[in-house]
């Protein structure tokens, strides 16, 4: 590794030559250095996330008891629509690329920036106005469509928010557009000499995949929204059954994207756990190859499967077969990875820090997410478990037990690096196994109430499904005790955590030769790559913080 | 091309991006970037290209009679049918593209009054463009084929000829929206060429712009066939 | 920079092939093919379309990089439109139904449509 | 229906061979979660970094491990895809010959079946055991979906079209009726039950009379063509007061989703109707007393108020005579309250 320069406290992004409050908001709102970029979004996203979550919350608290009682049923509808459109949208579509992707991606492939600096600013604020307008529906009636927006209910049936929030998911879509674009100009075009495909960290290949998602997906949605909401402002549009029109093609070009946005919010998750299992495992990952192309796989397949959400709508049997057999093929790539990082783990010098329990949650969680996802693969099988709880439990698998686990573990095991601090290494541990208690207890009953019939999107359910309701109650509220902890110890480490050295944990990686946190222009000088991606020697224990170094 | 060696030493131009190493770098990732964003337009259009497939597939009669409806007007004299106007407007596009490309290579060679005068003669020519489009809209309007309470149209499949002019007007005015948007490009572009910001070494954001005009130039071409000639064969 | 600079005259040549073929695709408009017409139509169009990429656009003459982009999204846009057409054309006539279809009771409460 | 399960019932042919797939899917998911988390646990305990055990020259990849497991995992997802294939094509196939063909309507919040021989049901569905019942559903609004737990069938009702599912009940019994694809406010409340019953039974229930009202009052024909007597939901005992009962048929029959402040002006508000003058689509303005409540509710198509579009549905052999007066008696009692009760 190259030689480490000492750092000098104000040799970071953070201090700038220019003082007083004006400038220093400025130097923030204006800039184009990525990492700033990525500490903004870092600011949106959870403020997004516990807006989410809050609602989140609301949904558990009413389902506590059988009849609609808390809050009636059009409460409860716009409650749990707002929670799907602000979790998927505001939170885990933009979240990993956003944050981490734009803090790290340029460390890790040696650059001093990405391709678009300024696109890269502007994709903040247009994420910003899309999140003015989804907070105005919110606060000025809410939306009652579900996320999905089917027609003919929310085209001429709703009388809720459809067009501004409408307009927040459209504007949303470009701020994606932008992110993606960047990532793969960047990867393309900026990488340090010697910094060849295969000695990428598998951090980048799998935000490759993810860019390529949100540029050739996204647009769809934008499409889709426009027709929407022409449809509901001029009275008359494309989907109308009474002119002939059909609300499945609706379902088409709405699926056609959002099946591969569930891919966006996966693979930037994938992307983190490579990272943390080898790095934690002292070993470098088994079967880089077959990691690398299976994300790039998913990416690909996850456009041609989008039918598997219409099997019980009157999609024709035929295509139902074509979606189904594709759906299974896309699930391939997905095992593959989890086979090879737990074969990564053999004959590894294993550490429980923090960041490994939380990738270790999400192998655990994502194998039964993975798995579960078979069952509605199965066409036969959709038929019953299609729209009920089974669904919700699923998704909820991937993306809470996958995605979500996978942040707050990249977060724990960057944040040296973003920084400079150390976090309470004890409330890590604590706080991955009380995420991980609480998501089991919250979800998995909700798998025995799908099976039931129990449906989604219900005020109120039959009294013989009240068990598993306040057992999945249960679990979310400490589910939710789980996500608060970080936010009070992560917090606190900024003001009394100790220094963070370059490389806290011994990790490969260019973005662990340069200073924690890096100065404005990433690398003194600029880096180049002689040996493969993640050279980890299981052997030496190597400088470590279990040493006790700090 | 994927990445470049430090060896050479790349005199700092004043167009070179601090985050770039040379400007064969810069160049290559802009146009990587431009041809991104085409994918996304190619994807926006996409998928209005989709929903004229599926309801062409599953009205197809209604489709020709409703085209045939849009094209030749029954009462309307030659010069006002829309088969005409939009083969003048395919001409006129394609001039554009023409003159568009020429003014690229002017800027290429360095000719910086042929690029201000290439890029104005393609201003006029959108200009033209969406003028004809008002003039073939009015005409619609005139013709009650505007979809909603009054939109006339006699034959029995009435609902679904709406589905015709409702694909029509969302192509074409999308279409249109873009036509804007480049014209604003291209208003851009001649100020910056008047003020000579553009030499052979750095002439990316007129390159750009023509990757744009040319790309809009693309979607009319396939949007002229499949709506205005597809019901001229009875 | 040595950008490849296109002589003039291959501009003036594509250009006119791209008025003959719209010639042809007007011409061609009013004959009756049959199923053909909209095959034809089409082919024309991406000739056009092929045209105006490899040669006003400098396809041709820039990176690979920038040709794999520009197929990846068409190849894309065939990966929306097959699998749609796919599932419309499997409906096998139970969509669009025919107005009288079902009973009387229930078509004559339809008739609102 | 009403207790609790762990598993759902098995109440139709297409059941068993749902449950067996689902018990296979179930097998193969803990095929893979349970050896996976324990070899991960393993590696965790043996490899542990204070442990000094052998990790001499770990290999980083070999391609017959990662082919093997590939060709593996896409074998048994094959395997399963044939197998629900053929179950879908079972399920979604056109139905067989001779099925009972029930029609069924999705309004927004309410289902209305209508069998062959005219009877009419909201919310309830009556078929016979060990026969095919195939339901022809359609949906006057927007998309609900028409599922079954028991049945282990769901299709979704779409406006502008038949979808069509069939099913034969093995077990006599009720079972649960819900909507499963999202249709506004009152989407959870949209359920009903099935009532399988024996055929002779069936067929007595679908001569059976309108049971309260004495045999002495025969139903008035009213131009229906096949007018069997036929009574609706079982109509509820006397309550405290007919107003009491009327607000109660309200509620359940729907009316109250038109009617209702939900209606959003589909419906004329019958607040303060009874004994007001009423002003008729074909010109005519009349006063709205007993008898005119009366014909609107059972031939709705007769007298249309100005204004509102025809949509309502006949109720003519849903509600018999006792329960149309407590309708009326409800209706009368909203000329004082001001709007009608949510």
């Amino acid at each position: 590794m190259s030689s480490i320069s000492t750092p000098r406290p104000q040799d970071n992004f953070y201090h700038d030559e220019k003082y007083g409050f004006r400038p220093w908001l400025k130097s923030w709102l204006l800039t184009t250095d990525h990492k700033r970029i990525g500490i903004l979004y870092m600011f949106a996203i959870n403020f997004f996330f516990a807006i989410g979550g809050l609602l989140a919350t609301g949904i558990r608290a009413e389902l506590v008891t059988p009849a609609a009682d808390m809050v009636n049923s059009e409460v409860y509808n716009r409650i749990f629509t707002s929670h799907g459109i602000i979790m998927i949208f505001f939170f885990l579509i933009p979240s990993i690329p956003a944050t981490l992707g734009n803090f790290l991606i340029p460390l890790m492939i040696g650059a001093k920036d990405l391709a678009f600096p300024k696109l890269n600013l502007l994709s903040w604020y247009i994420f910003m106005l899309a999140g003015f307008f989804a907070l105005y529906t919110l606060f000025t009636g809410g939306i009652d469509t579900g996320w999905t927006f089917y027609t003919p209910y929310s085209t001429t049936y709703a009388n809720t928010g459809v067009i501004p929030m409408g307009i927040a998911i459209f504007i949303a879509g470009f701020s994606s557009i932008l992110t993606g674009l960047n990532f793969i100009v960047t990867i393309h075009k900026m990488r340090a000499p010697g910094m060849t495909w295969f000695r990428m960290p598998l951090f980048v290949w799998s935000h490759y995949a993810t860019s390529l998602i949100q540029v050739l997906g996204t647009p769809v949605l934008a499409m889709t929204v426009i027709l929407l909401a022409l449809e509901r402002i001029f009275r008359i549009g494309i989907f109308d059954p009474q002119l002939g029109g059909d609300p499945v093609l609706f379902q088409h070009l709405f699926w056609f994207y959002s099946h591969p946005a569930v891919y966006i919010m996966l693979l930037p998750g994938m992307a983190i756990i490579s990272e943390l299992i080898t790095c934690f495992s002292r070993k470098r990952i088994f079967g880089y190859k077959f990691v690398a192309f299976s994300s790039l796989a998913i990416a690909i397949f996850g456009f041609l499967v989008w039918g598997h959400h219409m099997f019980t709508s009157s999609q024709s049997v035929f295509a139902g077969m074509v979606f189904s057999l594709i759906s299974f093929v896309v699930a391939v790539p997905s095992a593959i990875k989890v086979f090879n990082w737990t074969a990564t783990m053999y004959k590894g010098r294993i550490y429980y820090e923090a960041p490994m329990l939380y990738a270790l949650g999400f192998l655990g969680l994502f194998i039964i997410g993975g798995l579960t996802g078979l069952f509605l693969a199965a066409t036969a099988m959709d038929v019953h478990l299609h729209d009920t709880y089974f669904v919700v439990a699923h998704f909820h698998y991937i993306m809470v037990g996958g995605t979500l686990m996978a942040y707050i573990g990249g977060l724990h095991f960057w944040w040296p690096k973003i920084t400079g601090r150390m976090y309470s290494e004890i409330w890590g541990r604590i706080s991955a196994l009380v995420v991980f208690a609480g998501f089991n207890l919250a979800f998995f009953p909700q798998f025995i109430l799908g099976q039931l019939g129990m449906p989604r999107r219900y005020s109120s359910y039959p009294e013989e499904f009240q068990i598993y309701h306040v057992l999945s109650s249960a679990g979310s509220s400490i589910l939710a005790i789980g996500y608060a902890l970080p936010v009070v110890y992560l917090l606190l480490s900024l003001k009394f955590g100790p220094k963070a050295p370059s490389n806290p944990w011994g990790a490969t990686g260019l973005e662990w030769t340069t200073t924690s946190p890096p100065p404005t222009h990433n690398f003194d000088k600029t880096p180049v790559v002689t040996e493969e991606a993640y050279s980890y020697n299981p052997q030496d224990p190597g400088i470590f913080r279990a040493q006790g170094k700090w | 091309m994927a990445q470049h060696n430090p060896a050479v030493p790349t005199q700092h131009s004043p167009h070179l991006a601090h985050h770039f190493d040379t400007l064969e770098q810069q160049y290559d990732a802009a146009n990587a970037g431009m041809w991104l964003f085409l994918a996304t337009e190619i994807m926006l259009f996409g998928a209005l290209f989709v929903a004229y497939a599926v309801y062409r597939f599953v009205y197809p009669e209604t489709f020709f009679e409703a085209s045939r409806h849009l094209a030749i007007p029954a009462e309307s004299p030659w010069y006002l049918r829309s088969v005409f106007l939009g083969t003048i407007n395919t001409t006129v596009l394609l001039v554009s593209s023409l003159t568009m490309a020429l003014a690229v290579h002017a800027a290429q060679t360095g000719k910086r009054n042929r690029l201000v005068w290439l890029l104005l003669a393609t201003m006029v020519l959108g200009t033209v463009f969406l003028g004809i489009k008002g003039l073939e809209y009015f005409l619609k309007y005139e013709e009650h084929l505007i979809p909603g309470p009054n939109f006339i149209f006699e034959q029995a499949n009435r609902n679904q000829a709406q589905l015709f002019f409702l694909l029509y007007f969302i192509g074409t005015g999308l279409h249109a929206v873009h036509m804007v948007i480049g014209l604003g490009l291209l208003a851009y572009l001649v100020f910056q060429s008047r003020k000579g910001r553009f030499t052979p070494e750095w002439f990316t954001p007129v390159e750009m712009g023509g990757l744009y005009w040319h790309f809009v130039d693309v979607v009319w071409v396939f949007l002229f066939p499949l709506f205005y000639l597809i019901g001229l064969h009875e | 920079m040595e950008h490849h600079i296109i002589p003039l005259r291959t501009y003036f040549t594509i250009f006119g092939a791209l008025l003959l073929l719209l010639g042809l695709t007007v011409g061609v408009a009013f004959l009756d093919l049959g199923p053909f017409s909209v095959v034809v139509a089409l082919s024309i169009a991406f000739a056009k379309a092929i045209l105006i990429v490899l040669f006003f656009m400098h396809v041709r003459y820039s990176s690979r990089l920038v040709q794999i982009f520009a197929a990846t999204a068409l190849l894309w846009f065939f990966f929306m439109i097959s699998l749609t057409i796919a599932d419309y054309m499997a409906r096998s006539g139970d969509w669009p139904p025919s107005p009288d279809s079902g009973p009387l009771s229930l078509a004559e409460e339809r008739r609102l449509w | 229906m009403g207790e609790f399960q762990f598993y759902p019932e098995q109440a139709s042919t297409i059941a068993g061979p749902i449950d067996a797939l689902y018990w296979t899917l179930t097998g193969l998911t803990l095929l893979f979660s349970i050896p996976i988390p324990f070899v991960i646990l393993y590696f965790m305990v043996k490899y542990h970094h204070s442990r000094t055990v052998d990790r001499g020259n770990p290999s980083h990849t070999s391609m017959k491990l990662e082919l093997g497991w590939t060709f593996g995992l896409l074998g048994i997802a094959l395997g399963i895809f044939f197998w629900s294939s053929y179950l879908y094509f079972d399920i979604y196939r056109p139905a067989p010959a001779n099925t009972l063909d029930i029609y069924v309507t999705g309004r927004q919040w309410m289902w209305h079946t209508q069998h062959p021989q005219g009877k009419r049901e909201n919310n309830e569905l009556h078929v016979p055991v060990n026969t095919r019942v195939r339901l022809i559903m359609t949906s006057q609004d927007v998309i609900h979906s028409f599922f079954i737990p028991a049945f282990r069938v769901k299709r979704d009702v779409l406006p502008g079209r038949y979808t069509t599912m069939w099913f034969e009940a093995t077990k006599t019994g009720e079972y649960r009726i819900f909507c499963t694809e999202y249709c506004g406010t009152e989407h959870a409340a949209m359920g009903g039950r099935v009532v399988v019953m024996e055929l002779a039974d069936y067929q007595r229930w679908l001569r059976e009379d309108l049971g309260v009202i004495p045999e002495s009052a025969a139903p008035d024909t009213s131009g229906r063509p096949s007018q069997p007597p036929s009574a609706g939901g079982e109509s509820s005992g006397q309550l405290s007061t007919m107003a009491a009962a009327g607000q109660q048929i309200f509620i359940a029959q729907g009316c109250i989703g038109c009617h209702g402040q939900q209606g959003r002006g589909r419906a004329p508000s019958l607040a303060g109707l009874y004994g007001a003058q009423v002003q008729l689509e074909n010109g005519q303005t009349l006063t709205a007393d007993e008898n005119y409540i009366r014909e609107s509710i059972l031939n709705p198509r007769a007298q249309i108020v100005a204004g509102y579009p025809p949509i309502m549905p006949p109720y003519d052999g849903i509600l018999n005579d006792q329960q149309i007066n407590e309708l009326i008696e409800y209706i009368r009692s909203l000329t004082s309250e001001e709007g009608t009760t949510r």
